[in-house]
C-alpha cells in the first residue's frame, strides 16, 4: 500500500495518463508563452489519443479484427497472408486504396464529392475529444460533453447525404434519402435515452474524478454501472446507435444487396477508404461513449486502483465493438419502413416511459433520503428497473402485434402429389 | 417513406447488381421507395443452345445441358437423357437409375444450399449463411469430382445410364456426408427461420396465391410454397422414385418465407432419399450400350424431372436423323419469373430484391 | 399413382365433347386444334372437372419448313394427368396465332420466347417483345431456314455484332 | 477576451461565418447554398462557445446543423429539379440596397455608442439555464412547447398527400 | 487588439444584413427561408454577446432568450419547409414571384 502511495498522482503514475501530460504541460508553461502551450496541449491530446486508442483500435480491431472475427463466424480464415496472422493487412489495404484510381463520374458535383469524405472524417476525430480515458486524462473536459457528443455525432450524416447526392447516381440518392430519414428518426429516442441518464446522475459531464461530478464518477460513487440501473435506456441507445452507424441489421443506407453500396456507390480509392475507415472510427467512438456512460467508463469497481484506467476503457470499448461485429455477422437487414416503425412506435414510447420512471425514481430518492443520496435506493431502483424493462419490452411488443407462436416455421408435409392443400383452420380447442 | 411523394423514376436493378445472381436486369419504376412498375430484361447470356443442339448428335448434346442451369447440371443431364431414352425407348439398368437418383438428389441439396444462402444474403444477412451453405455445397461438389472429375458441369449421365460406375470411396464418403447434412439444415434453420428480422423481411412479402401459381405455370418450390402439393418425383415417378419414401413439403400462403422453408425441408427429404438409395444400391451394370450415332425413330417426346427449381422438361422431336430435329428446354426459373411483376409491384425496392431472391433464378437457364 | 399421359385421341375426344368442331386431327402424340376454336377449347379443357388442365407446363414452337406447330403441354394436379395440344400455323412470313395468356397466364414468357425465336406473333399478348434477343435482331433464329435468311447470317460473331451496330436502336436516356 | 487563442478564434470564426453567409447569397445551386448555410451555422456555434455558452453552442449544432439544415436538404430533394435553382427575384436590387442601408445604420450605431462592458464572463452552467427556464421563464417555456407541438402537427397536416387524407376520411 | 463587444456586434450586424439580402432577393422559397435562418442566427449572436459583456440583473436572461429563439426558429423552419413542399405539390413551383394566390 505504501508503494502505491508513493506513485499516486505523480507523473510516472501510468494508471492515469493525465498525470504525465499535466506534468509536461506544467513544465512547458514555465518556459513558453501561454498560447503556444495551448496549441501544444491540443496536439498532444490528439497524438496521444490517436496513438493509444484510435490507430491501434481502428487498424487492428476495426479493420483486421472485424474481418477475422466475421471470417471465423463464416467458417473461413479471414485475412492471413500479409504478415504474421495477417497483421499487416490493414496497412496493405491502405496502400492499395491510396494507389487506386479515384474515379469521378462525369455528372458528379465534383466539389461536393471531394468535400464529403473530409466532412465525414473531421467529426470522427472530434468525437474522441470528450471520451475520458482516466480521471485526469480527458482531452477536452467540457461540462456539457454529452451534448457535445450528440451534436458532433449528428454531423457525419450530412457528409453521407451530400456525398451520396453529389454523384448523380440513383442508388446513391436512395442511400442518401434513407440515411437522412433514418438518422432524424433515431436521433429522438437516442437523445431521450441519454436524457434519462442525465436525469439520474444530474450531470452532463462524461468523466469526472474525485471532487468533480461526472457520469463515470457517479457510477464509481454508487458502485453500480448504469446498464444495471437503466437497462432500457442502454438497449434503446444500442439500437439507435447501431442505426445511426449503419451497422447491420440497420445498414439500409448502404444496403449492399439492394442499393449496391448506397451513398458509397461511386466512391473509390482513398475517398472510399476514408468513409470506410471513419465508419469504424464512429463505431469505436460510439462504443467508447456507450462504455463510458453505461459500463462505468474507466472505472472497474475499485480495480481501477490497480489496472491502468485507459486499459479498462479500451477493453470495454472493444467488448462493445465486438457486439457490433457479432450483429453484423449474423443478422439480416430490416426494411426502411420497419426501421421507421421500430423507431417511432417502439423505441420512442419506451424511451418516454423510461424517462417517466427515472424521473419518478429521482423524486422518490430525493424525498426518501432528503438529499443525502445513498446506495440502498440505487440498488432497489436497479432491481425495479430491470424488471420493469423486461415487462415493458414484452408488453409493448405484444400490444404492437408481435406473435411469435403464430408463425409456423416448418412447412407442412404431404405424402402424395395432389393439387392445392388448404390450410387447416386454426383449432382453438387445444387451449 | 411512402408518405413522401416524389417524381417517379426508373431504377435499373442490374445487369450488374449484387442481387441479380448474374447478368439479369429488372427495370423498376419507383415512386419514393415504392415500386409502381417492373419490367424484366434478359438475354445477356443467351447462347441459343436450342439451335446449336440441332446440329449435334444426341450424345454430344449432353454437355449443353450442363451449361443451361450450371448449378444443377446433374438434374439437367438426367432430364435430357430421360427424354432421349423415352424417344428411343431405351431401358436403363437398375444400378444406373439408382446412381442417377443419388446424384440428382445430391445436386438438389447443393442447389438449394446455394438458393437458401443467396436468398438470405439478399435479405441482408451479410454472407454468413451463404458461407455456411457453400461449405456444405463444397462437400457435395467434392463427391461429384470424385465420381466424374468435374464439380460444376458434370456431364455424368449418359443415354442409357451413367458414364462411369461409382468409385469405391464414394459410398463411405457419401454416407458420412449424409449423416452431417441434416445437422447443417437445422443450423441454418436456427440461424434464419427463427430470426425475427428474417421473418419480418420475408413473411407476407412476394405472396403468390395458389390460383396464380397454378395459372402462371410455376413449378418447384414456387408452386409448393403456395400450398400446391406437386412434385414430379411423386406424381410421375422416374428412375424408380416410387421405391423411396419421402414427403412433399408445402408452404402456407406462398410468400418468400414459405419458399425458403420448403427448400430447407426438401434438403432433409433429399437426404432421406439418398440414404434409402445408398442402402438399396443394386449391383449390376451401370449403363446399357447405346450406339454413339443414335437415330431414334420419328416422333416426339417430352420428359420431365423435378429439378431443384421445378419441373425441368425436355421436348425432343426426331426426324430419324442423328441429331434432334427440335430440342426444347422447359426452363423452370425462366417461367417462374413470370410472376415477378405481381410479386413486386406495390412493394418497396428491398422487397423486390427479396422476391427476386426467393424465385431462385439461374441466368444461364433463363437465357439458355 | 403415376401420371396418366393422355394420347392425342383421348385429348381429341375430350375437346370434341366440350367444344364441338374444335379438333382438326389427332395423332398418338397430340391433338391438333383449329386455330379459330383453340382458345375456346383450351378454356373448356382448363375448367372442365373431367379434364381439369389448369397448369400449362410447356409451350414451344416447332418449325416443319412448310408450317409451324405450337405445342402446348398441359397437366392437371388433382387428376394427375398430362396431355398435349398442338396448333398448326401454315403462314410463314406473317405467322399469327391467338395468344393463350388469357387462358393460362404462364404462357406469356414462353410466347415471348416463341415469338423471339420463331417469329410467330401471338395476338392478344399483353407485352409481346423479343425477350432474349434485342429488338431489331435480323431473322428468327430457330427457324430452319435461318441461315439462308436475308441479313447475312453466316456463322461468326462479327456478322451478328456488325449487323446490330449498323441498325442500333436509338439510345433513350431514361431520367 | 484575453489571450491570443480567443482573439484568433474570433477572427477565424468571423471570416468563416461571414464568407459562408456570402456564399449563401452568391451560389447559384440551392444545394451549395445549403452547404454554405451549414458552415455559417457552425461558425455561429463557435461564436456561442467563444461567448462562454457551450451548451447553447452544442444546441445550435444539434438543432441548426443536425435538424434544420437536414430538413432543408430534404425539402430540396422533395421539390425536384425545377425547385433547385437559387436565382434572384426581380426585387433583388432594392433588397440588397435596403440591406446595405441597414448595415450602414447598424454599423454607425455600433461604433458610435459607448458600450459599458463587464470584465469577466458570467458563469452560467446548463443547470442555471434549466433553473431559469423552469422558474422565472416557465410561462414562455410552456408557450414554446405548445408552439412546437402546433408546428409539429401543422407540418404533418401540410405535407399529407391527398391519398392519405382520403384513407383517413374512409376510416 | 483585444476583441470586445463591438466586434461581436459588427459580426452580428453583417450577418443580419447578409441574411436580409438573401431573404429579400431569392426567388426560391427555400432560399428565402435560409435567409431568415441567417437573420435569426445573427440575432442570437447579438443577444449572446450582450449577455456575455453586459452586467445585467438577470444573468441568464440573454441565454434563455436564445433558447426561445432557437425553439421558434426550429418550429418556423419545420412549418415553412412543409409549406414549401406542399406548395410545390399543388403548384409545381416554389418561385415566390409566381405564388400570387391571394392577388385578386
Amino acid at each position: 500500500m505504501s508503494l502505491l502511495m508513493l506513485i499516486t498522482d505523480n507523473w510516472y503514475d501510468i494508471r492515469d495518463l493525465g498525470n504525465v501530460s499535466h506534468e509536461i504541460l506544467y513544465q512547458l508553461d514555465r518556459v513558453l508563452p501561454y498560447s503556444l502551450v495551448y496549441i501544444i496541449a491540443a496536439l498532444m491530446g490528439f497524438v496521444a489519443s490517436f496513438l493509444i486508442f484510435v490507430l491501434p483500435s481502428q487498424l487492428f480491431v476495426g479493420v483486421l479484427g472485424e474481418r477475422k472475427i466475421i471470417g471465423r463466424m463464416q467458417s473461413r480464415y479471414g485475412p492471413n497472408r500479409v504478415g504474421k496472422f495477417g497483421l499487416l493487412q490493414p496497412i496493405a489495404d491502405a496502400i492499395k486504396l491510396i494507389q487506386k484510381e479515384a474515379l469521378t463520374p462525369k455528372a458528379a458535383d465534383k466539389a461536393v464529392m471531394y468535400i464529403a469524405p473530409i466532412v465525414f472524417v473531421a467529426p470522427a476525430v472530434l468525437l474522441f475529444a470528450v471520451v475520458p480515458f482516466g480521471g485526469h486524462s480527458v482531452f477536452a473536459d467540457i461540462p456539457v460533453s454529452i451534448v457535445y457528443f450528440i451534436a458532433i455525432s449528428g454531423l457525419p450524416v450530412l457528409a453521407a447525404f451530400i456525398g451520396g447526392w453529389s454523384h448523380a447516381n440513383k442508388y446513391s440518392l436512395f442511400g442518401s434519402m434513407r440515411i437522412v430519414a433514418m438518422t432524424i428518426s433515431y436521433e429522438v429516442p437516442l437523445v431521450l435515452s441519454l436524457l434519462s441518464v442525465v436525469l439520474i446522475t444530474g450531470t452532463m459531464r462524461l468523466g469526472g474524478h474525485d471532487g468533480i461530478d461526472g457520469i463515470v464518477q457517479w457510477q464509481r460513487d454508487y458502485h453500480i454501472w448504469l446498464i444495471f440501473l437503466q437497462p432500457l435506456a442502454f438497449l434503446i441507445y444500442f439500437f439507435c446507435v447501431s442505426a445511426e452507424l449503419n451497422r447491420t441489421p440497420t445498414d439500409i443506407a448502404e444496403a449492399e444487396s439492394e442499393i449496391v453500396a448506397g451513398y458509397l456507390t461511386e466512391y473509390s480509392g482513398m475517398k472510399w477508404g476514408l468513409f470506410y475507415g471513419m465508419d469504424i472510427g464512429y463505431a469505436l467512438a460510439a462504443a467508447a461513449f456507450a462504455s463510458t456512460v453505461f459500463l462505468g467508463g474507466w472505472s472497474m469497481f475499485g480495480l481501477d486502483r490497480w489496472i491502468p484506467s485507459w486499459l479498462i476503457i479500451i477493453a470495454k470499448t472493444h467488448l462493445f465493438y465486438f457486439i457490433f461485429i457479432w450483429t453484423r455477422g449474423t443478422l439480416p437487414r430490416l426494411r426502411i419502413d420497419q426501421l421507421m416503425t421500430f423507431a417511432w412506435k417502439f423505441l420512442l414510447p419506451l424511451s418516454l416511459a423510461n424517462l417517466l420512471v427515472i424521473a419518478t425514481e429521482k423524486v422518490i430518492w430525493n424525498k426518501a433520503t432528503d438529499g443525502n443520496f445513498d446506495n440502498f435506493w440505487v440498488y432497489i431502483f436497479a432491481a425495479v428497473n430491470i424488471l420493469l424493462s423486461v415487462a415493458a419490452v414484452f408488453i409493448w411488443a405484444r400490444l404492437l402485434g408481435y406473435r411469435p407462436e403464430a408463425t409456423p416455421k416448418r412447412p407442412r408435409l404431404v405424402n402424395t402429389a395432389s393439387g392445392y392443400v388448404p390450410i387447416p383452420a386454426p383449432s382453438r380447442e387445444v387451449r | 417513406m411512402n408518405a413522401l411523394k416524389s417524381e417517379p423514376f426508373v431504377l435499373n436493378i442490374g445487369p450488374q447488381h449484387p442481387s441479380t445472381h448474374g447478368v439479369f436486369r429488372v427495370k423498376v419504376t419507383v415512386d419514393g421507395e415504392r415500386i409502381i412498375d417492373a419490367e424484366m430484361v434478359m438475354g445477356y447470356l443467351h447462347r441459343s443452345m436450342e439451335k446449336l443442339a440441332e446440329e449435334r448428335t444426341y450424345t454430344q448434346n449432353i454437355p449443353f445441358t450442363d451449361r443451361t442451369d450450371y448449378l444443377s447440371s446433374m438434374s439437367n443431364n438426367l432430364g435430357y437423357c430421360l427424354a432421349v431414352e423415352k424417344l428411343a425407348t431405351i431401358e436403363v439398368p437398375d444400378r444406373g437409375s439408382a446412381i442417377r437418383v443419388i446424384m440428382a438428389e445430391f445436386q438438389r441439396i447443393a442447389s438449394h444450399c446455394m438458393a437458401a444462402g443467396a436468398f438470405t444474403n439478399d435479405t441482408g444477412a451479410w454472407q454468413t449463411p451463404v458461407m455456411w451453405a457453400f461449405r456444405e455445397r463444397e462437400k457435395i461438389l467434392d463427391l461429384f469430382e470424385m465420381t466424374c472429375g468435374a464439380r460444376l458441369t458434370c456431364n455424368y449421365m449418359r443415354i442409357g445410364g451413367v458414364a462411369f460406375d461409382l468409385p469405391k470411396e464414394f459410398e463411405p464418403h457419401a454416407r458420412k456426408l449424409v449423416d452431417t447434412l441434416p445437422g447443417f439444415v437445422d443450423e441454418l434453420e436456427g440461424l434464419m427461420s427463427e430470426n425475427e428480422i428474417f421473418l419480418a423481411r420475408t413473411r407476407g412479402v412476394a405472396v403468390v396465391p395458389h390460383e396464380l401459381a397454378a395459372n402462371a405455370s410455376l413449378a418447384g418450390p414456387m408452386l409448393r410454397g403456395s400450398g400446391i402439393a406437386w412434385d414430379i418425383r411423386k406424381a410421375d415417378p422416374y428412375c424408380g422414385y416410387e421405391k423411396y419414401d419421402f414427403d412433399i413439403p408445402i408452404g402456407y400462403q406462398g410468400d418468400s418465407f414459405d419458399r425458403f422453408i420448403v427448400r430447407l425441408e426438401e434438403m432433409r427429404q433429399s437426404v432421406k432419399i439418398i440414404k434409402q438409395a445408398l442402402d438399396g444400391l443394386p449391383s449390376g451394370p451401370h449403363s446399357t450400350q447405346v450406339p454413339l450415332a443414335l437415330r431414334p425413330p420419328k416422333g416426339e417426346a417430352y420428359a420431365r424431372v423435378e429439378g431443384p427449381r421445378g419441373e425441368l422438361g425436355y421436348y425432343l422431336v426426331s426426324d430419324e436423323g442423328p441429331s434432334p430435329y427440335r430440342f426444347h428446354i422447359r426452363p423452370p426459373s425462366f417461367i417462374n419469373l413470370s410472376v415477378l411483376k405481381q410479386m413486386t409491384v406495390g412493394h418497396s425496392v428491398a422487397d423486390a430484391i427479396v422476391a427476386l431472391g426467393s424465385v431462385d433464378i439461374v441466368v444461364g437457364e433463363i437465357d439458355r | 399413382m403415376p401420371t396418366r399421359w393422355w394420347t392425342g385421341q383421348e385429348m381429341a375426344e375430350a375437346a370434341e365433347r366440350l367444344v364441338p368442331g374444335s379438333v382438326a386431327k389427332s395423332t398418338d402424340a397430340a391433338c391438333y386444334l383449329h386455330v379459330e376454336k383453340m382458345l375456346e377449347a383450351m378454356e373448356a379443357l382448363r375448367v372442365d372437372p373431367e379434364t381439369d388442365f389448369l397448369h400449362l407446363t410447356n409451350t414451344c414452337g416447332v418449325d416443319f419448313w412448310d408450317h409451324f406447330e405450337v405445342v402446348y403441354h398441359v397437366q392437371s394436379f388433382d387428376k394427375n394427368q398430362f396431355g398435349t395440344l398442338k396448333v398448326e400455323c401454315w403462314e410463314r412470313d406473317d405467322a399469327v396465332l391467338p395468344s393463350v395468356t388469357g387462358v393460362w397466364y404462364g404462357a406469356w414468357m414462353q410466347e415471348c420466347e416463341t415469338y423471339d425465336l420463331f417469329g410467330i406473333k401471338f395476338e392478344g399478348h399483353p407485352n409481346l417483345h423479343r425477350i432474349l434477343l434485342w429488338e431489331g435482331f435480323p431473322g428468327w433464329p430457330l427457324r430452319k431456314d435461318f441461315l439462308s435468311m436475308p441479313g447475312g447470317l453466316q456463322p461468326g460473331l462479327n456478322e451478328f455484332a456488325g449487323t446490330a451496330r449498323r441498325d442500333a436502336p436509338p439510345v433513350v436516356v431514361v431520367e | 477576451m484575453h489571450g491570443a487563442g480567443p482573439n484568433l478564434a474570433f477572427w477565424v470564426l468571423a471570416a468563416l461565418t461571414l464568407v459562408s453567409a456570402g456564399g449563401v447569397m452568391v451560389s447559384r445551386n440551392l444545394l451549395h447554398a445549403v452547404l454554405f448555410l451549414i458552415v455559417s451555422f457552425l461558425g455561429v456555434a463557435g461564436f456561442f462557445i467563444l461567448l462562454s455558452a457551450p451548451f447553447l453552442g452544442m444546441a445550435q449544432i444539434i438543432i441548426y446543423v443536425g435538424a434544420i439544415a437536414v430538413l432543408v436538404l430534404f425539402a430540396i430533394l422533395l421539390t425536384p429539379r425545377a425547385g433547385r435553382d437559387n436565382g434572384e427575384t426581380r426585387w433583388a436590387a432594392p433588397g440588397v440596397l435596403l440591406s446595405i442601408a441597414l448595415m450602414a445604420v447598424l454599423l454607425f450605431v455600433i461604433t458610435d455608442t459607448k458600450w459599458t462592458t463587464a470584465k469577466d464572463a458570467p458563469e452560467i452552467t446548463a443547470a442555471d439555464l434549466g433553473q431559469a427556464l423552469l422558474s422565472t421563464w416557465v410561462l414562455p417555456f410552456e408557450i414554446a412547447s405548445v408552439l412546437l407541438t402546433a408546428a409539429l402537427i401543422g407540418s404533418i397536416m401540410l405535407v399529407r398527400s391527398p391519398e392519405e387524407e382520403a384513407e383517413d376520411a374512409l376510416q | 487588439m483585444t476583441v470586445g463587444l463591438e466586434h461581436f456586434l459588427v459580426v452580428g450586424a453583417l450577418l443580419f444584413c447578409l441574411g436580409l439580402a438573401v431573404a429579400l432577393s431569392k426567388r426560391n422559397a427555400i432560399g428565402v427561408l435560409m435567409g431568415i435562418e441567417l437573420m435569426l442566427n445573427a440575432v442570437n449572436l447579438t443577444l449572446l454577446s450582450f449577455s456575455r459583456f453586459q452586467d445585467t440583473p438577470h444573468k441568464v436572461a440573454g441565454q434563455t432568450f436564445v433558447v426561445f429563439v432557437i425553439t421558434v426558429a426550429a418550429a418556423e423552419a419545420a412549418v415553412a419547409l412543409a409549406l414549401a413542399v406542399s406548395v410545390y405539390r399543388n403548384r409545381q413551383t416554389v418561385d415566390v414571384d409566381q405564388l400570387n394566390l391571394l392577388k385578386s
